[in-house]
């Protein structure tokens, strides 16, 4: 099964293409192949199975994720990737419905082309949509980056924009209100740029939200 | 060592027996098993040597290579000690079940020889802060039946005696890069002078719940070793200096029975270097065409 | 240093600077001048002077702290777990003592694991540590005693015992007595009592005419003075049995000068446990 | 040396033995007390140590136990640091790829042998120990064990018996050459260190031979079947792989009559009360 | 009997002091701890800090050595921060390599430090392509009791304020190297950065400067860096989410923060 759907140029959206496979793998419960531009990442869910016996929680499910790099073992800096993917999802999922029950994110990087850690959340939250756990709500995550020279702003920059960076961001937003989840950031930046992008992406997320829907009701009528 | 359980009465026993200087196997407190020792019997490693010790069995392989020295000892070999105890002595080694073991009496073993006075590194040395010689001294338990750290000491004293490195015939500084040639000749080499190398003597104090006396074994069996709250490893050479003291096991002890322990260690430690050598001389005369036996006898 | 995954990862080669100083040429003349008087002006049998302090890690259920000379040791106790991987049941409970350099504690920097010398502390700090827990009150539980040299100026070792046993007696973990714990090095004929790094480097190496054989060597011996026992002795070097004989002597007395100070300490902390009692109460 | 010539003209090796000549073998059983059964065995310069233990209860609670109706057979292989010939030492005995999968292979010729159904909710422990190693070292451990199973006194139907049968690769297209004329097969037998480094093919065999005069042909006895066979090496023709596993199964037969010299004469002279 | 109550249900003790608009420790939701800072108290290392927030104790202690550059960056040194988690501080931890939570600290003070842009890593250089300075700087929790990052970062750069280089004379030709110990430059940081946690509880309440209670019961935390005028880094790595309010007050109360730390860091060093 194949999703294909393209964001319009009309709308000057600043989100790269966005393309999607849903429960391409058949061994996950749920699982997603996400692509922004060329950025592509796989995520796979499995759950809510049985926990190990030492991380076994008695008042609620815990939420494992690995993250696993294109190249080599994963060093620190995909543990820290992985943090933040583990603690969104958690924040994303009713852990509280599934006590001493484990929930297994495994998100796999296929290539980096700017945008990674977006990326790997937005494919981890397609995947747990398909995977039919229950969720408080959805996320969607979007990079951003202010230009060295120009000092402007750039939503969803590819790698040789990257290159040219002072600060970059990336923000998770939940579907509801549009409040803040997660936050990442490098480099130094002033207050006023921390709440311009804020709003820039915030706006912005809302293409990924709509392609989410768009993709979830596609892969419905197919079933 | 393969499953020693001994009821409260069998300890009683042993340590009442021990009391009146006799013990299970009729020795008294200072007397050691009977011995066996042979050298050179894998003749693929530079020095080797098996050992038994009532059924305790060790087989010993020094094997020597070159190495560059540490930066902060530039004029000085390597020496280094490994202890593998085999899973043929109990079920209870297997896999990583030794190690611990076995990491003890390795270094017990490095700290008994650590002294410059017992080996001195520096004639291991081949040209200062490029290449010297590195020994590895592997030990293999074949068979535990008390007393290992002992029967451990002696083999590897056994083995370095027997220990030939190449001759070195050439090392010559090229332009910052060694340049070293080995004699061709298996014949031409260098022997080690083992006459300060410690072994150990282990001194177990016996006592169960209620302490007896301030009596203490040498050679336990494994028995006498389920018995014992404190043993004390003494590293003596041959002209009775004592170059470690390691204390094991969980009991505690006076400060008079420590030094009357100690005073005994070097006593017997004396005898055991001279008797060890006597036997590897004696073994020597035999010749170089002496029939090797191995684990064949 | 070999990669680590798990860690943010240097080059592959590093030198400390020290390798390239002068100081090195001096070292010779040292030995003489220690001889007679020690660097930093004590006699050959005094102590140097010992702080403790209970109670430092809010997190432990036990904890201490130490400072003998410039040498700075903190230790950690925590509540019994059961013995892992373990299946029969032990009739005494264990202690488990995990003894650590922090990787700038030395002259020389250490690696982040263990290395064989730590292993060895560790197993010797247990040691003597055991005979003085009454192992029987917790049976198939191990107690985890862990100790991190923050300072190392000598003796670190004796430092982390007695940092040990006060950890354990805060953790309220029963013993039998304090264990208290001193070290003394031989050179030539010379002992010294609670040793330095550089006095440490000293007797670790051997004088220079081995004929006839001079004494060198480092002993360490911990003790439950209050019970008059060894409970370890620990001794490295090459030295003959008249000198430890009286090495044995002369530590037995400074372990016990010693315990007042130790037990002054665990005085002050079961008065400050009494009155934070006193004070829930009201 | 080339992989061509594993066989000079005049048909020795280079240690002066024949294609299908074994190595000496020695053997001693019983060589531990404390062990239930005990064996060492010396092919050529390869030396190998057993040991068993059991029938006894399963260690390991934690894992459950052995609650099944037949025994579990646990192996471990490992060899000395300082078993190598060739100059440098190994790093640790044990734990390593190699030596895992050996136990693993170990335990499937063990397991071929031993009447597990007899011992429910039961271990027999096997280890290995090589001293020193000079070719075909897993079958020499194989044998071991068998002997070490034999003076444990364990019940087995027959000999386990390994052993490695070597050809010097050639070119694919290279002409096939017919059997030999002795019609057992083609290759080398029980390849020494340095055959076995040259890079030709090695088939390692671990078969149960059955007693001699036994057809090992005959698909109605179990005698001749192959337990393990495992191939190393440059690849081979499937037309050789034939002739190869005779050479080798052959092998084992020779091999089961020194073994079973050594055992009768180990148990009339130890043990009074056989026949 | 309180600690009876604590043990039992901690959820609701916690829950039960945040009604009555106080935390456990008699703290308000947005007051700070105390927060202390004593430099070079260890002999051996290159220079040295202990930090303390609370009894959250983090000492850090760097070793200089000396190495060949990467070949990609031949005129900058290596600075190498390491956060230990070891199982000293907190029975949180066990024996072993780092945790995942360690190893999510090191990365964060890594980022911090390079996003920060408060040293120069050219100044690290002795001469290009040949020699650099290597900085092994070794952060060990002695206490873990919450708002570890904060601790470690201020530990870290308290040393790294205090330190000091030996004079290193290298001859490119020979490659002989000579160190004069006796002549010690201060090594110039460019900035301060101070980092800030928060803690997120229901109903968008924060608390600042949270214990390790409290951080293992929130449903969020929150990590700002601020240097100067500027922040160098917003950390949430997910959780409970926040409003554009909440926010700002966080950003207000870290600004008044990061003065007051860098104060204490300064008067530290400078004594």
């Amino acid at each position: 099964m194949q999703n294909q759907l393209e964001t319009t140029e009309e709308e000057e959206c600043v989100l790269r293409p966005m393309n999607c496979e849903l429960n391409q793998l058949s061994r996950p419960d749920g699982s997603a192949m996400f692509m922004q531009g060329d950025t592509v990442v796989v995520a796979g869910v499995y759950g809510p199975i049985e926990a190990k016996l030492q991380k076994m929680m008695h008042d609620r499910a815990t939420v494992e994720t690995m993250f696993s790099p294109a190249k080599g073992p994963p060093c620190v800096d995909d543990r820290a990737k992985e943090t933040v993917i583990r603690e969104t999802c958690e924040a994303v999922l009713l852990t509280a419905l599934h006590p001493g029950m484990a929930i297994s994110i495994n998100v796999q990087e296929l290539q980096d082309s700017g945008g990674l850690l977006a990326c790997a959340i937005n494919a981890a939250c397609l995947a747990l949509i398909i995977s039919s756990i229950s969720m408080k709500f959805t996320v969607a995550a979007v990079s951003c980056m202010i230009d060295r020279e120009s000092g402007k702003l750039i939503v969803d920059p590819d790698s040789t924009q990257i290159q040219q960076a002072r600060v970059t961001f990336t923000y998770v937003f939940e579907g509801i209100k549009k409040d803040l989840v997660s936050c990442h950031t490098t480099g130094r930046f002033s207050e006023n740029e921390l709440m311009e992008s804020l709003e820039k992406c915030r706006a912005a997320s809302q293409n990924i939200f709509d392609f989410y829907r768009n993709i979830v009701e596609q892969y419905a009528i197919k079933l | 060592m393969a499953n020693t359980l001994l009821s409260l009465a069998e300890k009683t026993f042993i340590v009442h027996g021990v009391d009146d200087n006799y013990r299970t196997d009729g020795r008294n407190r200072s007397e050691y098993r009977p011995m066996e020792v042979e050298t050179k019997v894998l003749p693929h490693t530079s020095g080797s040597a098996r050992l038994r010790l009532a059924n305790t069995d060790i087989l010993v392989g020094v094997k020597a290579e070159v190495d560059t020295p540490y930066p902060d000892n530039p004029n000085e070999g390597k020496l280094e000690f490994f202890v593998d105890c085999s899973a043929n002595a109990t079920p209870a080694f297997e896999g990583k079940g030794g190690d611990n073991l076995g990491t003890e009496i390795s270094n017990t073993l490095t700290l008994a020889y650590q002294s410059s006075h017992v080996l001195d590194l520096t004639t291991l040395c081949i040209l200062p802060q490029q290449k010297c010689w590195k020994l590895y001294v592997d030990v293999l338990i074949l068979q535990c039946d008390g007393n290992l750290f002992d029967a451990v000491a002696l083999a590897v004293k056994a083995a370095l005696y027997s220990a030939q490195i190449p001759k070195v015939t050439t090392a010559t500084l090229d332009g910052g890069k060694a340049d070293i040639q080995l004699s061709d000749d298996p014949f031409d080499c260098v022997k080690l002078d083992v006459g300060s190398f410690p072994v150990l003597v282990t001194l177990c104090k016996n006592f169960t719940f209620i302490q007896i006396g301030e009596n203490c074994v040498v050679d336990p069996t494994s028995e006498e070793e389920e018995c014992s709250a404190a043993s004390i490893v003494v590293a003596v050479m041959p002209n009775g200096r004592i170059t470690s003291v390691v204390k094991t096991g969980y009991g505690s002890l006076q400060p008079s029975t420590l030094v009357k322990t100690l005073e005994l260690a070097k006593d017997i430690g004396i005898k055991l270097n001279a008797g060890i050598m006597n036997a590897l001389k004696e073994e020597d005369e035999l010749g170089s065409q002496r029939e090797i036996f191995g684990f064949l006898k | 240093m070999p990669f680590d995954q798990k860690r943010i990862n240097g080059p592959e080669v590093s030198v400390p600077y020290s390798v390239y100083t002068d100081v090195n040429k001096s070292k010779s003349s040292k030995p003489k001048k220690s001889l007679h008087k020690r660097v930093d002006g004590r006699e050959h049998k005094d102590l140097r002077k010992i702080f403790v302090k209970t109670g430092v890690i809010s997190q432990a259920k036990g904890s201490a702290y130490i400072e003998v000379g410039i040498t700075k040791v903190v230790c950690s106790v925590f509540d019994p777990r059961e013995i892992p991987n373990k299946n029969e049941y032990s009739l005494q409970g264990e202690l488990f003592c995990e003894f650590k350099y922090a990787p700038f504690a030395c002259a020389k920097r250490r690696i982040h694991q263990q290395d064989a010398e730590e292993k060895e502390f560790s197993l010797v700090m247990q040691r003597s540590l055991e005979p003085a827990v009454c192992r029987q009150e917790f049976p198939n539980f191990q107690v985890d005693v862990y100790a991190l040299v923050l300072d190392n100026g000598g003796s670190s070792l004796a430092a982390a015992i007695m940092c040990a046993s006060l950890a354990l007696a805060d953790a309220s973990v029963p013993m039998f007595g304090l264990v208290t714990a001193v070290s003394a090095g031989f050179y030539k004929d010379t002992m010294f009592l609670d040793l330095t790094v550089e006095e440490e480097v000293l007797c670790n190496s051997a004088p220079a005419k081995p004929n006839p054989p001079n004494n060198h060597g480092l002993i360490m011996q911990a003790a439950l003075p209050q019970h008059d026992q060894i409970s370890e002795f620990f001794l490295v070097g090459s030295i003959n049995i008249d000198c430890i004989k009286q090495a044995i002597e002369t530590l037995t007395v400074a372990n016990k000068n010693i315990c007042p100070v130790v037990q002054q300490c665990l005085v002050k902390t079961v008065l400050r446990a009494l009155k934070r009692k006193e004070q829930e109460k009201n | 040396m080339s992989g061509q010539d594993l066989v000079s003209d005049q048909g020795l090796r280079v240690d002066g033995r024949r294609a299908n000549e074994l190595r000496q073998i020695r053997v001693r059983m019983g060589v531990f007390g404390q062990s239930d059964g005990s064996a060492y065995l010396e092919q050529g310069n390869t030396k190998v140590l057993a040991a068993v233990y059991g029938p006894h209860q399963p260690r390991g609670g934690g894992r459950g136990g052995n609650r099944s109706g037949t025994g579990i057979i646990n192996c471990q292989y490992s060899m000395a640091v300082f078993s190598f010939s060739a100059g440098e030492r190994k790093k640790r005995p044990r734990g390593d790829r190699k030596t895992q999968e050996t136990s693993l292979q170990l335990r499937r010729a063990i397991e071929a042998i031993v009447q597990v159904e007899l011992y429910p909710r039961s271990q027999i422990d096997v280890f290995v120990e090589v001293l020193q190693s000079d070719g075909s070292d897993y079958c020499a451990a194989v044998n071991a064990a068998t002997l070490a199973l034999i003076d444990a006194g364990i019940p087995i139907k027959d000999y386990s018996v390994g052993c490695t049968a070597t050809i010097a690769s050639m070119g694919a297209s290279e002409e096939v050459d017919s059997k030999d004329e002795t019609g057992s097969g083609t290759g080398i037998v029980d390849a020494n260190h340095m055959e076995e480094c040259t890079g030709a093919t090695t088939l390692t065999v671990v078969a149960l031979p059955g007693a001699p005069g036994s057809n090992y042909e005959s698909d109605t006895d179990n005698s001749g079947l192959v337990v393990v066979a495992q191939g190393t090496g440059a690849r081979l023709h499937l037309s050789r792989l034939e002739g190869l596993r005779q050479r080798a199964l052959q092998g084992c037969r020779d091999t089961r009559v020194i073994l079973d010299q050594a055992v009768r004469f180990h148990l009339t002279t130890h043990d009074p009360h056989f026949i | 009997m309180a600690s009876q109550y604590k043990t039992i249900h901690p959820v609701k003790y916690l829950r039960d002091y945040l009604a009555q608009d106080i935390r456990p420790d008699g703290r308000e939701f947005l007051r700070f701890r105390s927060a202390s800072v004593n430099v070079g108290a260890i002999s051996q290392a290159d220079s040295s800090a202990i930090f303390k927030i609370g009894s959250t104790t983090v000492v850090c202690g760097i070793k200089a050595e000396l190495a060949a550059p990467k070949a990609d960056t031949p005129n900058c040194g290596y600075l190498i921060p390491n956060v230990e988690l070891s199982p000293l501080c907190s029975p949180k931890f066990r024996p072993g390599p780092p945790s995942d939570q360690a190893q999510v600290a090191s990365k964060t003070i890594d980022d911090i430090l390079i996003n920060s842009s408060a040293l120069d890593l050219t100044d690290l250089c002795v001469c290009i392509d040949k020699l650099v300075w290597v900085l092994y700087c070794d952060l060990i929790c002695i206490d873990y009791d919450g708002s570890v990052t904060d601790a470690c970062l201020g530990a870290l750069v308290a040393a790294l304020k205090s330190l000091t280089l030996p004079e290193v004379q290298h001859n490119p030709e020979t490659g002989a190297i000579v160190v004069d110990t006796s002549d010690r430059k201060p090594f110039p940081l460019k900035s301060l950065p101070v980092s800030t946690t928060f803690a997120i509880f229901d109903e968008q309440l924060l608390l600042a400067d949270p214990t390790d209670e409290e951080e293992s019961l929130a449903k969020g935390k929150l990590c700002l860096v601020i240097d100067g005028p500027e922040l160098c880094g917003l950390y949430k790595p997910g959780g409970i989410p926040i409003s554009q309010e909440l926010l700002s007050k966080s950003l207000e109360k870290s600004k008044k923060r990061a003065d007051l730390i860098r104060k204490v860091i300064e008067a530290a060093v400078t004594n």
